[in-house]
């Protein structure tokens, strides 16, 4: 059996009888971002559609407390040394949350250096996951085990890891979808527009979500496309475009789900893009006021993730005073946690530059493992030495 | 200047001659039917059978699932055979030709290079990347390319290269079978070259890391790889006889590198060291190619027993040439053996101080 | 003054306020590839737009059927081991004259390998236009001069080239446009996406003309995007898509012009997909029978550019036999004059090998031309020698 | 095993100190008010001023027509420059980090560095490919790769790297000035190096192609550039000192090589006929790397000079360290100063045959 089978190629015949394939329309996404949270009276009134369940809100706002907390940690860590760079993700809480809890067991998550939020929320280690902005190695969680992917830094390449292993899932007759975040500036790479090309051409179980949080570290969204928006590229590989509200946690997990599910039972990739807000600057070494006005970023605090989700709770009666402060003392102890753990050394081993650049090394790896070992056998003895003279000396002096 | 391809000695035999190109397509075949999860994939691989015939006839006998025409993307070829790989498959891909390969070129090197040593071997990338490269064919711009030296620079990629028959067919197996991502080039203007080689029975050879000496000599030693081995050996048949100003022959030995990484300095070293001088021979540009690593490693390891410097014949420092002005570029048996010539063989010349501004100087 | 002021840029308020950027119904092509050739009474009923004009018609019939007399001559010249190769535009004649005579004197023309009749029917020297293919240089024509770029061999490669050069004479001031074509194949390859994206985020005057011939080598438009239509892809730019039947001659010429004018008035970029075949293999080495069936080729044959536009000019009584035989004898004096040329060996210079890759040859490179020249001294000494040599004895034979 | 970076000595002065990053910074600026015909761009280039702020202040001074902020597009950006420099201007674009130039390696190879070639000179490409590379400054994954290797092999392209202050400004307008295509890589740890620089009076200094004697000696030759600089004129100072078992200090004579495109060979050879030892010191991976060209071509052209072979301490064959681990691959004093001990200076060395399996065979 092949999965390959074009679903209705080209006709080849000449115009006039040459028509598109498909109707485009289906697959444009819609004239506003689709929101959940603050619409009950109109959405039910409108669609009949029953409101988001009170377990799922529940566990959203849990996670989006707990990873607005998760990011301001993380922040304080780079200010203590404890962490080279951290991208921080507040103000995309909703997207990262709404990601994580949308994936299947068996499903994989393709993340950005930006994306670590989402990790944590699917139930990593965040000591682990942080590895790679710690700087003790490149990566630090099992990825097969966790079924996510190495935070990818080389912007939008990891998409065509996603559809790469999606394809290969569907080849093997499993059942797994692949999520791949991606950012706004991510989206004109050349990779951004091969992966979802092969992902249609294929009907990979593939969902690509573009947090666009309207900047490219200094760079506006206006300066980086001049598109509708950014869902409206589906078109172009004949794949449906999704637009949503990426500060309404429920919205996001919602399109991610119908995706995501689709995608699974064979119905092909489907491109989202969740509109957001990069609350912070790019990373802690970036300084936002070269670019942009306190009154931009103040608009969007009016907007903000875990306030929408709280008020919505809240308006339904399924939050009360002692929920919430569960979910912050919860937060507060996954906090505190984390910084204790991340202010013990981590461990290193200089010989691992060389164990895993192949399955076994080369001669001149094992060689130059060798020179290393030697050196650092030599300055641990001149070390010892130096200590031991000087502990003469500080003996003889005290004496 | 001649610049003939000639096959090396053991294809003279015409019993059941067999085409590189063919043996590449057996060793994709046997890889596919030993082991499911082999997946091929790339431009024009499936009913064309690639533009040089290697995949003809596996989508037939394995179907679209198992070999399968790509769109027309090399970064997204490359990449999606690295989420391949991530979920256990043996994605082997086609790059059409050297300089196409150089779109997919950041994830080769960012990905598929790093994706085992990043994720401490979690996510090993038993991948191979088919490259035909060289020139010689007549093609035109953008189809000659020798991008070996791009390659070999990129640590965690293994680097292998065929020149006959047999190590076509054994190298791609290895190849495919090894658990690291292997770019694996394939000299175009050998892929009709032929040899007494069996399908049924494929003979055994070396594994990847191995260099094997294709000719014994005394004189001094040529090392080389993938194209320039048969011109090496007709080089060495041509030095036997008498030539220069009356002089005797040389007896030249022949190393065929077969892998470029991992380098296999044993053999090498061991061959300088009874030669006493060496000559290293690509098409690649001198300028930064293989065999400055080359010589550069050789000498570190065998300066007392050098002679003369490791000379390098090479091609020019210039973009592959037109096809009417290719035969200017390659090394050829000549300008082989003016380097050998260039060895300081004169007694004079092993005085220290008694060599210096002399023709060596700008050979590559 | 700057072109770079961004039109329209994106409100940065976060939803419900956000909104697509532009509406995307006027980016999107007609249902159907936009034809003049053969739909007089419909279309002059329908738009009451007059028909094309008579000297416009005429000049675009010489050239196809000097084009279609240009290929198959070329193709001749690969079998007299005159070419290295040839990539045959027969049945893509319509296309490659529609676009050579839309551009202005100041516009530059993008081809690819397969271009070479647009470029002579800009009125190049088709010997200079064959270099690249017959394989005395990369090259053969001068760029500046003609406004043509060198044909381009790796795919998509040559967009971004068009997108900078119209970029760079829109800020100089220059009222030119740059009229770019790829294949159907080459939109897949990550510079297209990138080209089409910077173009149009700079609103910079470049019209993309993609010739879907229905394959790349073997590949089938199937295999190569599951999109509407490749012009679908405009609106992922938020540019224009335009769909035209590339055979008909007068449609694309139509098309282009209209793109070209308002890309050189400031008007932005255009994506127009050409919808046409190949009548012929990829090129000379190919064999088509190994992906194409001869009923599928047949279809297309019915619809040839040549006798489209013959036909209309026909039914317009613009074609008698007199213009028919000038065209074709006109076809045929230049085919003559192209062999005649051709069968001239060319002048090679071995030392330009080293004369043109920089500026300045360096000294490894003024070292390395030496070498070359003393090899050929010497091999010429020998051959000389050998001559001389073998003449004496051939003297003394007849003696 | 130090990697402390230190300036050259020309930079212990403290007068009107500029840093690095400031006098690329002036030197965009004054070739930008110079020439109308320079453009800035890249990704950030423009409000930001660049995330090492090189192109600070551009926008302002001269709008964004002139430094523009260009889509996230490596490939687009450098095509697009391609594209700007058919038309007469003369680009210089900025790649953010050495990885994140290889998406652009096809329009870098196959198109900036051939297409004078391939157009006789008809379209030349004056533009220049700013390239911040190089470790030290802990950068995670992707950010402090040594890419030097890939563009060396790359015919048509210049390659050039300043190691100090004046040559940061010089060098770059040099660069610019180029008609040719300029790779100008920028060392990153370096950015912040300080030296006593005078804006007004940018001083003079050799253009491209030449090497420089940074520090003049009679034992043996350093050879080296860009962020290596400072760390070989400290492993020169210390070598002054006595060492080993007794033995007397040796004097280092240190070459900065300012471009690796055009190579200086006469500047490099006549040091090491002087001096007869040499090390080839730089950051980026040993094998196949910058280093086994220039020792090739030194053995070549210096072989009877040399009492010993010319060695390399360059970086592991691995993919960059993660920061907390960078020390230990970076060449630092300590690892220099054993190389300069392994150049056999016992005289029993000298003699043929004496040397072998020694420890220099590994060392890189
Ligand atoms: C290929 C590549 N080019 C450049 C960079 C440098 N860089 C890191 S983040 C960034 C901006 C990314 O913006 P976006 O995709 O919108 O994601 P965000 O940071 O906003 O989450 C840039 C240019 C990179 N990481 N990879
Ligand atoms: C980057 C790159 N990859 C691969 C190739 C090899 N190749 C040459 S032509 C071709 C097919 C192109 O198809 P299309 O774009 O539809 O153009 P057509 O030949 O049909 O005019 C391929 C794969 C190439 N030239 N460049
Ligand atoms: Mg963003
Ligand atoms: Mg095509």
């Amino acid at each position: 059996m092949t999965v390959l089978e074009q679903p209705g190629a080209y006709a080849p015949a000449p115009p006039p009888s040459w028509r598109p394939r498909t109707d485009a329309a289906p697959l444009l996404p819609d004239a506003e971002p689709y929101r959940v949270l603050g619409t009950r009276g109109t959405r039910t009134a409108q669609d009949g559609a029953p409101g988001p369940d009170a377990g799922l809100l529940r566990r959203l706002y849990a996670a989006v407390v707990h990873g607005r907390r998760f990011n301001e940690q993380a922040t304080a860590l780079t200010r203590q040394g404890r962490l080279a760079v951290y991208p921080s993700s507040r103000g995309q809480e909703a997207c990262q949350v709404a990601a994580a809890l949308a994936l299947g067991e068996r499903d994989w998550l393709f993340p950005s250096y930006r994306d670590t939020l989402a990790a944590v929320a699917r139930g990593l280690d965040p000591v682990e996951v942080l590895s790679l902005l710690r700087g003790d190695w490149h990566h630090g969680y099992d990825s097969p085990g966790t079924r996510v992917a190495p935070l990818c830094t080389p912007l939008a390449t990891q998409l065509p890891h996603a559809v790469g292993l999606a394809h290969a899932a569907r080849l093997k007759g499993d059942e797994v979808a692949a999520l791949a975040l991606v950012g706004d500036g991510g989206t004109s790479e050349g990779d951004f527009h091969e992966a979802l090309n092969f992902a249609a051409v294929w009907q990979t179980p593939a969902v690509f979500l573009v947090q666009n949080n309207g900047f490219a570290i200094s760079v506006p969204l206006a300066k980086q496309t001049a598109a509708p928006s950014l869902a409206h590229k589906a078109v172009g590989y004949g794949i449906p475009g999704r637009l949503v509200d990426g500060n309404d946690a429920v919205a996001v997990h919602e399109v991610l789900c119908e995706a995501l599910d689709r995608a699974r039972a064979g119905g092909g990739p489907t491109l989202v893009e969740a509109v957001t807000y990069r609350l912070e600057a790019h990373t802690n070494a970036d300084d936002a006021t070269r670019y942009r006005t306190d009154q931009e970023v103040e608009v969007w605090r009016e907007h903000d993730p875990v306030t929408l989700l709280e008020r919505e709770l809240r308006d339904r009666g399924l939050l009360d005073e002692a929920t919430v402060r569960e979910a912050e003392e919860a937060a507060e102890r996954q906090a505190a946690e984390l910084r204790e753990r991340m202010h013990q050394d981590p461990p290193l081993d200089p010989a691992e530059l060389f164990a895993h650049v192949y399955a076994q090394p080369t001669r001149q790896l094992r060689d130059q493992a060798d020179q290393l070992r030697a050196e650092l056998e030599a300055e641990q003895r001149s070390a010892a030495a130096a200590q031991s003279a000087g502990s003469t000396t500080a003996g003889e002096e005290t004496r | 200047m001649s610049t003939a391809v000639r096959q090396p000695a053991a294809a003279a035999a015409d019993r059941k001659p067999a085409t590189m190109g063919q043996a590449l397509r057996h060793a994709l075949r046997d890889a596919m039917a030993d082991d499911p999860d082999v997946h091929v994939f790339g431009e024009d691989v499936g009913s064309l059978g690639g533009v040089f015939r290697v995949t003809d006839g596996l989508t037939a006998e394995f179907g679209p699932d198992r070999c399968t025409d790509t769109p027309l993307a090399e970064a997204g070829i490359l990449g999606t055979a690295a989420g391949m790989a991530m979920y256990g498959l043996r994605p082997v891909v086609e790059m059409q030709f050297d300089a196409f390969a150089y779109p997919g070129f950041e994830q080769l090197v960012s990905h598929i290079s790093r994706m085992r040593n990043r994720t401490r071997g979690k996510l090993p990338m038993p991948l191979t990347v088919r490259i035909p490269y060289g020139g010689g064919i007549g093609g035109v711009e953008h189809h000659s390319d020798s991008s070996e030296a791009y390659y070999m620079a990129t640590p965690g990629l293994h680097v292998v290269t065929p020149a006959t028959v047999a190590d076509a067919y054994g190298l791609l197996r290895a190849s495919i079978a090894s658990d690291d991502p292997v770019v694996f080039l394939e000299p175009k203007r050998l892929y009709w070259s032929k040899a007494d080689w069996d399908p049924q029975e494929p003979e055994a050879v070396p594994g990847i890391g191995r260099a094997v000496v294709r000719r014994r000599g005394s004189s001094a030693t040529l090392i080389t790889y993938g194209p320039s081995v048969p011109v090496c050996l007709e080089a060495a048949e041509a030095a036997r006889e008498e030539h220069g100003d009356g002089a005797e022959g040389w007896d030249l030995e022949v190393i065929d590198l077969r892998s470029l990484v991992p380098f296999d300095e044993e053999t090498v070293a061991a061959s300088v060291r009874r030669t006493g001088r060496a000559v290293v021979v690509h098409e690649s540009p001198g300028f930064a190619g293989p065999g400055g690593e080359i010589a550069a490693r050789i000498t570190e390891r065998c300066f007392h027993y050098l002679e003369a410097p490791v000379l390098r014949v090479a091609g020019f420092d210039i973009p592959y040439p037109p096809p009417m002005l290719e035969r200017h570029h390659l090394p050829g048996v000549d300008r082989i053996l003016d380097a050998v010539a260039r060895l300081q063989w004169e007694s004079g010349f092993t005085e220290s101080g008694g060599f210096g501004q002399g023709r060596g100087g700008g050979a590559v």
